[in-house]
């Protein structure tokens, strides 16, 4: 098209970081220390950014998509198109980040995106060991650290290695239930064997038929991806049933203090789950140099938190602006490629551990991804009637110490 | 053994669906206007109950009551101050002030009370139950459901139309203006039936809270539907059409769940579809009036 | 002498900005029967709906027992004994004919009128007491109307074009009927097109030309040709 | 019948009818005017950079919903809850047709073909429904055919799809996506008004008013609803293609079939004024301009939408553009008739 | 046009139609020759506008046929059966109440006439002049009241250009003058060739019209022939009119 015109760019001593996520919506809990992350990135890219010589002020456009994937797109477009944003964060769920991800590497921006399994991120938007993306970049666990932190989990227990799964029909337990990348595929060889019941649709009312597979077949374990409402009916349905597992490692669904202290008769203790971040980690951020517990600390006594309690989104969505600062620093802020290239080029310690896109290997199963490993963790009822998350399992991160002892339910 | 146990989770189920849409069943199907804030209402019953039990410290069994109370309040405001108006107006405004209700309550609910599932719990009731042999058990709180939802939908019916009142409710959902010439004051009348429906969708969402352990903002919308086709297959206006409707919704889905953990939804819809092609005014419908 | 039963000063009336009638002065005695006559359009149903309160006049008063009533709202004015037969039936559809009755004794007020003593008086409504009333021909629909306000045991009943679609069998049933309602003690006003009918039962006629009382007289004291002729506006304005 | 019983004429009539008249110079100007509208929007990507144009894009699409939803619910009087189901497929359609080798730009005419065929036998379902009965019974076939697509993998089963073949740089495919919107709402809008100048147009809002009455003056009922109900899911589908090209696959099938676009289609319509040609574009451009300026405001503007809804329904309850209409007589797009009195006419 | 055919125009056999247990009509046994006007008087409830339902379409038969000029339209919509001539009001007014009048009469123009632009115009102004309906042919529909909707009733069956008319009540709360206005339209009508079929309580207006009577009660017909003579016979007298003659 001869005269066709493209985008506005951004002034030349402004570097934009655009940031969109959830914060409203269906997925709001992933992000609801956001407003306190940025104030804290604001607050440390206040100096600018400074690149062979030149220093750039910074300035970030954080944007809502309503937990919306049109919005999403629609958000990514005017970012890119209007504002000619020079490096795209985004956050949560594939249907945030899938939009935004694909919108960048489109357009060629520079995108680094992080909660997301990295198999959905990376299988689910058509990446293949060959055919790998140029803009777009993403860190997270994967099922193969699941699969590790969970087998470790049942091992500490006698069981018949018999292991019930909830995998619904949606992105996560596609993930998982996927025959060559997914769980079973993984966790198969290490002696367990899987009861699958089958893809159930999000928002089954009755999950009797499952737990009555589950009883016939003797499962003593129970794993899988359910939603928050789809695990509380199960697990009130498995009880009054008389379903009762030894072990039971759940994802998603318990990730939130408030899910699982609402589960019926206290029947949330006991429950495990992987952790991607805690307090109780030993890294500490490039950033604002706060140690996890300080930054958890630090959040919650901020009139951001409005009294609310740490949660995991927090570090996670924190590293994005270290990687950020870290990436810009290193390659011209203003050059799209040479930006791409560099991220692909970071090895960055931080507030969550080591963020590596350089090595291959574990922490760097494809050019794209780097995967952060999880520790196994499980709910304590404490004595207020409050849950805490204590690490029970830590081969993935031997520097996070265990503070509980893995007890059967 | 598996397929009977399947029928009686299903009828359970089909106890919360006809609970769910007992309220439903009395605004859409006798006062005709489609409420897409139902959901959303039960949620706030929900909200509401607990708020009661962990702030107020009122016993989680009163809450109900408390719920009731201040839900079917509400609906009395809600239809005085909009309801009444947008009836007046065409078959449209309604829809949209319900649809703006429903936008509201969830978000005003996450602006006070964040995300986070907000807890209701019912100490071993939520768990417990009768065990028939190894295969069948019947929690009590499912069951306690069903029964809550009989006598709604019997006190509804009675109250509908065997009462003066109910009949008056049923005239005006007719003809608005024609019964003023009767003496009698509309608005009056749908005030209080609003207020009984309120308060009915606010019993279902304590009790589907109360099953739930807990509730959050965006949950309504997830049995929506399942209300609206619990009343349509039980046939507009018809009380035991929507213990019916709510009994073939549960049984179709855990059987379809039975032959595959897949197909609950997918059979629950397709019963309900199949009904409607060949009964196209519900089972218990009085046919599609003019 | 006692006060009308109903009496209307100078009624200006109509829908939005449209003016139907114009400076309506009229008077009903307790216990008489008016007809109103006149033209498709001439105002006869938007004066009673302004009597029964459904439409709020522009200017003027309505005085009913000697007590305004103008800004009284229908509600309260069907409590005190106004009746309103809408013109066009306006049952309610989804409900049985017995249920339709019940609902018009909805005004409260007691009176000779019950379920039993409707049924008897027009048996075309006693056999399909069960029957919805969305499902009723439209004569059974009209007389179903008129069982309806009786049941509010009306002071005054307002009849709007009270015979149409009934077979003339029925409307023979209630014109017997007429006598024995005006014994209660209902004042009756009715529209009605058959003069030779009018002129048999009214005590008083009004006629009705453009939204204008062009005429009123005891029946006795008129032709047919007059009331024809008022019609049309062809005849001097008498004042009775 | 023979044609010779046109003698209804009653032979008293005067032989000198009056005119009628069906907007007149008022619609060569309007439709003249959006032409320069539309031809205008479609140079634009010559003359403004690409950042104002692929925020078009949606207003477009959204324009094409709204148009589609008025059609149905405010012309035809069918109420439906159940566009999702072609705005998905519509969606979904377009991987299909993309497999085989179909530019994504050319299959969203493919889509739209291939769903309005798809809708065709889904109405003899839906129309053996009523009012309420219609309402519920779209929205649940909406979900039986999410159900249905999310069985097949090759469609990425419930975790969504991406598009894998744009391959344009991204300037002119910026440019395309936009004219393709633009082709879509533009169809829509055209579309409707034409459709709303012939005959069916009468049709619908007779079946609209009264079905029974409608068929008993001549229109074929079924006919005419069946037309509308399939045109409106080709429209939809075309719409939902281009929801799909803009954000490059579908992120989500449970949000591509939600019923959230219908209330959102409803939304735009009341507000703008159902049963106006015009009253869904100015619904769409409130709720583009509303959803550009303050959605950003975190849950308030979510309030605020809702309030807005309850506000514009009970204080203008014509909507914004059907209360100008009503008051002003103005219409871009007239579709009504006017009878001219002549002065002539008061000797009966 | 009314060349001596022996093919009535409408013919209808062993109808009956019922709705669930109630019979509303049984046996009925009609012939109409082209050109006749036949007047139908009986109680209420006896299931006359069931049988005007019946030959337009607008409701299912349970038994029987209905012919219309030696074509047997039992299985035909409304609709078709409308396009082959047939024309009918509604008792109870079913005006489209967001249309104008104008257009309300349009359809019936365009569709049942089977015309285009300016020629379903015409025909539209037509009807609505010849039924005075022009000064409000801008009015919605929905705004007018109750003599108007049916005036508007006849308007729009006119429009449709029928063969057959059928006309369910319509006049009912006319004045005399009125009445008689409307008794010249129809007659109009029907020497314009047109098959009319109607229904009226207003029996001093119809006898005006029609050549035959066609007596309906309990869904039988009771009475057939000579206007006068029925109305003269004890039966109609007793399950009709009751004593006096209106
Ligand atoms: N709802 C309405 N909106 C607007 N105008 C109306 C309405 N109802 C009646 N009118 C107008 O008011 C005038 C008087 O109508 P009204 O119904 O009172 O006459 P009427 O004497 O009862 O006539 P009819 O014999 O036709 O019943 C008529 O010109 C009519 O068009
Ligand atoms: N859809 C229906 N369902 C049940 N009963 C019906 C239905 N339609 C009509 N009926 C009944 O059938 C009978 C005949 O009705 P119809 O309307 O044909 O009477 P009609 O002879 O036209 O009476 P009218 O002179 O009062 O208009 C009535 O008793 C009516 O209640
Ligand atoms: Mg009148
Ligand atoms: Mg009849």
């Amino acid at each position: 098209g001869g005269g066709l015109k493209g985008s506005g760019s951004s002034s030349g001593d402004v570097i934009k970081i655009g940031y969109v996520s959830p914060r409203t919506g269906a997925y709001a809990a992933f992000t609801e220390s956001d407003e306190y992350i940025l104030k804290q990135a604001r607050a440390a890219f206040a100096k600018g950014i400074k690149y062979d010589g030149k220093t750039y002020k910074v300035q970030i456009l954080d944007r809502d998509t309503g937990s919306d994937p049109q919005q999403a797109a629609t958000i990514a477009n005017e970012l890119i198109s209007q504002q000619g944003v020079d490096l795209m964060l985004v956050t949560s769920t594939p249907e945030t980040v899938h939009p935004v991800a694909n919108k960048c590497e489109s357009e060629g921006v520079p995108c680094i995106s992080t909660i997301e399994p990295w198999q959905a991120y990376f299988f689910g938007r058509g990446g293949t060991p060959q055919k790998t993306f140029t803009y777009t970049y993403h860190f997270f666990d994967g099922i193969e650290h699941v699969v590790t932190g969970e087998t470790d989990m049942w091992r500490m227990f006698d069981t018949n290695k018999k292991v019930g799964v909830l995998w619904p029909n949606d992105a996560d337990g596609g993930a998982f239930r996927d025959k060559k990348t997914g769980f079973r595929a993984q966790a198969g060889a290490k002696g367990f064997t899987f009861v699958d019941p089958g893809a159930y649709e999000n928002g089954t009312k009755d999950f009797s038929s499952i737990i009555a597979t589950f009883k016939k077949e003797g499962v003593q374990i129970l794993a899988g991806v359910p939603t928050p409402p789809d695990f509380a009916t199960f697990w009130t349905q498995a009880a009054q049933q008389g379903f009762k597992p030894k072990v039971v490692t759940i994802a998603k669904a318990i990730l939130f203090e408030s899910s699982v202290a609402s589960l019926p008769n206290g029947l949330g203790d006991g429950l495990c789950t992987e952790s991607w971040w805690l307090p109780q980690f030993p890294f500490s951020s490039s950033l604002t140099g706060q140690t996890s517990q300080q930054l958890a600390d630090g959040y919650e006594k901020s009139a951001q938190a409005k009294g609310r309690r740490w949660n995991q989104g927090l570090g996670p969505n924190h590293a994005l602006f270290e990687i950020a600062g870290d990436v810009l620093r290193h390659a011209n802020p203003k050059d799209k490629k040479a930006v791409a290239t560099r991220i692909g080029k970071t090895s960055l310690d931080t507030v969550i551990g080591r963020v590596d896109w350089t090595g291959g290997g574990a922490a760097n199963p494809v050019k794209n991804v780097a995967a952060i490993p999880v520790v196994t963790t499980q709910w304590v009822k404490g004595s207020g009637g409050a849950y805490d998350l204590k690490i029970v399992g830590n081969t993935l991160i031997p520097e996070a110490k265990i503070d509980g002892k893995a007890r059967e339910l | 053994m598996t397929w009977l146990n399947a029928i009686a989770q299903g009828m359970l189920l089909g106890g919360i669906f006809a609970m769910a849409a007992a309220g439903l069943s009395l605004v859409f199907g006798v006062m005709r206007v489609a409420n897409l804030a139902h959901g959303d209402l039960m949620i706030l019953g929900g909200y509401v109950a607990s708020v009661a039990a962990v702030s107020l410290h009122i016993p989680v069994a009163l809450t109900v009551l408390v719920s009731m109370a201040a839900v079917g309040g509400l609906g009395y405001l809600i239809q005085r101050t909009l309801l009444d108006r947008a009836m007046g107006l065409s078959e449209f405004a309604p829809l949209m002030v319900t649809f703006g209700i429903s936008v509201i309550i969830p978000n005003v609910l996450v602006q006070l009370f964040s995300n986070d599932t907000k807890p209701l719990g019912i100490g071993s009731l939520g768990t417990a139950s009768i065990r028939v042999g190894s295969d069948l058990a019947i929690g009590w709180f499912p069951l306690i459901t069903v029964v809550a939802a009989v006598a709604v939908l019997a006190g509804l019916h009675v109250f509908l139309y065997r009462t003066q009142s109910g009949r008056i409710v049923r005239a005006t959902a007719d003809d608005r203006a024609v019964v003023r010439l009767m003496g009698v004051d509309n608005r009056k009348v749908y005030a209080l039936t609003s207020v009984i429906a309120f308060a009915t969708v606010a019993l279902a969402g304590t009790l589907y809270t109360m099953r739930q352990g807990g509730v959050t903002p965006y949950e309504g919308q997830l049995t929506v539907l399942f209300a609206f086709e619990v009343v349509i297959i039980g046939g507009l206006g018809s009380l035991w059409g929507t213990l019916a409707g709510g009994m073939v919704l549960g049984i179709a889905q855990s059987v379809g769940a039975q032959i595959s953990p897949d197909l609950p939804l997918l059979a629950g819809h397709l019963v309900f579809l199949a009904i409607l092609v060949f009964r196209p005014q519900g089972l218990f419908g009085r046919s599609v009036l003019a | 002498m006692s006060s009308p039963l109903l009496h209307l000063d100078a009624i200006d009336a109509g829908y939005g900005d449209f003016q139907a009638l114009f400076g309506i002065s009229l008077d009903v005695a307790e216990g008489e029967l008016l007809a109103l006559v006149g033209a498709n359009g001439a105002g006869k149903s938007t004066l009673l709906r302004t009597v029964a309160g459904a439409l709020r006049p522009f200017s003027g008063t309505v005085r009913f027992d000697g007590e305004d009533v103008t800004a009284l709202p229908d509600i309260h004015r069907s409590r005190k004994g106004i009746g309103l037969v809408p013109e066009g039936r306006r049952l309610f559809p989804s409900l049985t004919v017995e249920e339709n009755l019940r609902v018009g004794a909805a005004t409260g007020r007691k009176g000779p009128w019950d379920l039993k003593k409707v049924y008897e008086m027009m048996p075309l409504v006693a056999d399909r007491r069960t029957r919805k009333a969305a499902r009723l021909s439209g004569g059974e629909q009209q007389a179903v109307a008129i069982g309806r306000a009786l049941m509010g045991n009306p002071r005054l009943l307002l009849l709007d074009e009270v015979s149409l679609g009934l077979a003339p069998l029925v409307v023979e049933q209630l014109y017997t009927a007429l006598p024995g309602i005006r014994a209660e003690g209902t004042t009756v006003v009715l529209v009605e097109q058959d003069l030779t009918r009018t002129f048999a039962v009214a005590d008083r006629i009004a006629c009705v030309l453009e939204g204008r009382v062009v005429l009123t007289a005891p029946a006795a004291d008129l032709t047919r040709e007059q009331v024809t002729a008022a019609y049309f506006g062809t005849l001097e304005v008498t004042s009775p | 019948m023979t044609a010779q019983t046109t003698a209804v004429v009653s032979p008293a009539a005067p032989s000198v009818l009056p005119a009628v008249r069906r907007g007149g110079l008022a619609a060569v100007l309007g439709l003249t005017g959006t032409l320069l509208v539309l031809l205008v929007m479609a140079s634009l990507p010559y003359v403004v950079d690409n950042g104002v144009t692929t925020q078009l894009v949606k207003l477009c699409y959204l324009i094409a919903l709204a148009s589609m939803w008025n059609l149905l619910a405010g012309y035809a009087g069918m109420v439906s809850m159940g566009q999702q189901a072609f705005i998905g497929l519509g969606a979904y359609t377009l991987f299909v047709v993309n497999d085989h080798g179909i530019n994504v730009y050319a299959g969203t005419l493919v889509v739209s073909a291939v769903v309005a065929l798809i809708a065709w036998p889904v109405s003899y379902i839906a129309f053996r429904l009523r009012g309420g009965y219609f309402a519920v019974g779209t929205w649940v076939i909406a979900e039986v055919v999410r159900l249905i697509v999310v069985r097949f993998d090759s469609l990425g089963a419930a975790s969504g799809r991406n598009i894998t073949t744009i391959t344009a740089e991204p300037v002119l495919r910026q440019a395309y996506t936009y004219w393709l919107a633009l082709a879509v709402m533009a169809a829509a809008l055209l579309g409707t008004y034409l459709a709303l100048r012939s005959r069916l147009g009468l049709d619908l809002q007779a079946i609209r008013d009264d079905e029974t009455a409608a068929g008993s003056l001549g229109v074929n009922v079924t006919r005419g609803k069946r037309i509308i109900y399939i045109a409106a899911a080709g429209g939809c589908a075309a719409a939902g293609a281009v929801i799909c090209v803009n954000s490059l696959g579908v992120a989500s099938p449970s949000q591509i079939f939600g019923v959230q676009y219908t209330a959102l289609m409803i939304f735009m319509v009341v507000i703008g004024g159902i049963g106006t040609v015009e009253g869904p574009v100015i619904g769409a451009l409130v709720y583009f301009l509303l959803d550009k300026y303050f959605a950003q405001s975190g849950v308030w503007y979510l309030v605020v939408i809702g309030a807005a809804a309850i506000a514009v329904s009970l204080y203008l309850p014509r909507g914004l553009w059907g209360t100008l209409a009503h008051r002003t007589g103005f219409a871009i797009f007239p579709v009504t008739h006017k009878v001219l009195q002549t002065t002539r006419r008061d000797e009966a | 046009m009314t060349a001596p055919v022996l093919q009535p125009l409408l013919e209808v056999e062993n109808l009956a139609v019922s709705f669930g247990a109630l019979n509303v009509l049984e046996d009925v046994e009609l012939a109409v020759p082209r050109g006749q006007a036949v007047g139908i008087v009986g109680p209420n409830g006896a299931g006359k506008s069931t049988l005007l339902s019946a030959i337009s379409g607008v409701e299912p038969v349970t038994r029987g046929t209905v012919r219309l000029g030696g074509r047997d339209v039992t299985r035909a919509s409304a609709a078709q059966r409308c396009r082959l001539g047939v024309g009918r009001s509604f008792q109870i007014p079913r005006p489209f109440g967001d249309l104008t009048v104008f257009e309300n009469v349009l359809v019936g123009a365009q569709r049942g006439g089977g015309l285009r632009g300016t020629h379903a115009r015409e025909q539209a102004l037509t009807a609505l002049e010849t039924t005075g309906m022009l000064p409000v042919a801008n009015k919605p529909a929905g705004g007018l009241p109750l003599l108007g909707r049916k005036r508007l009733e006849l308007a729009r069956a006119l429009a449709t250009a029928p063969e057959l008319l059928l006309l369910d009540e319509i006049a009912g709360g006319l004045t005399e003058s009125e009445a008689d206005e409307l008794v010249g339209t129809v007659l109009s009508l029907k020497e314009a060739g047109v098959t009319i079929l109607w229904i009226e309580h207003v029996v001093k207006a119809l006898v005006q019209v029609v050549d035959r009577l066609v007596c309906l009660a309990y869904g039988r017909i009771r009475v057939d022939g000579d206007p006068h003579k029925v109305l003269a016979s004890p039966e109609v007298a007793e399950v009709y009119l009751g004593g006096t003659t209106a």
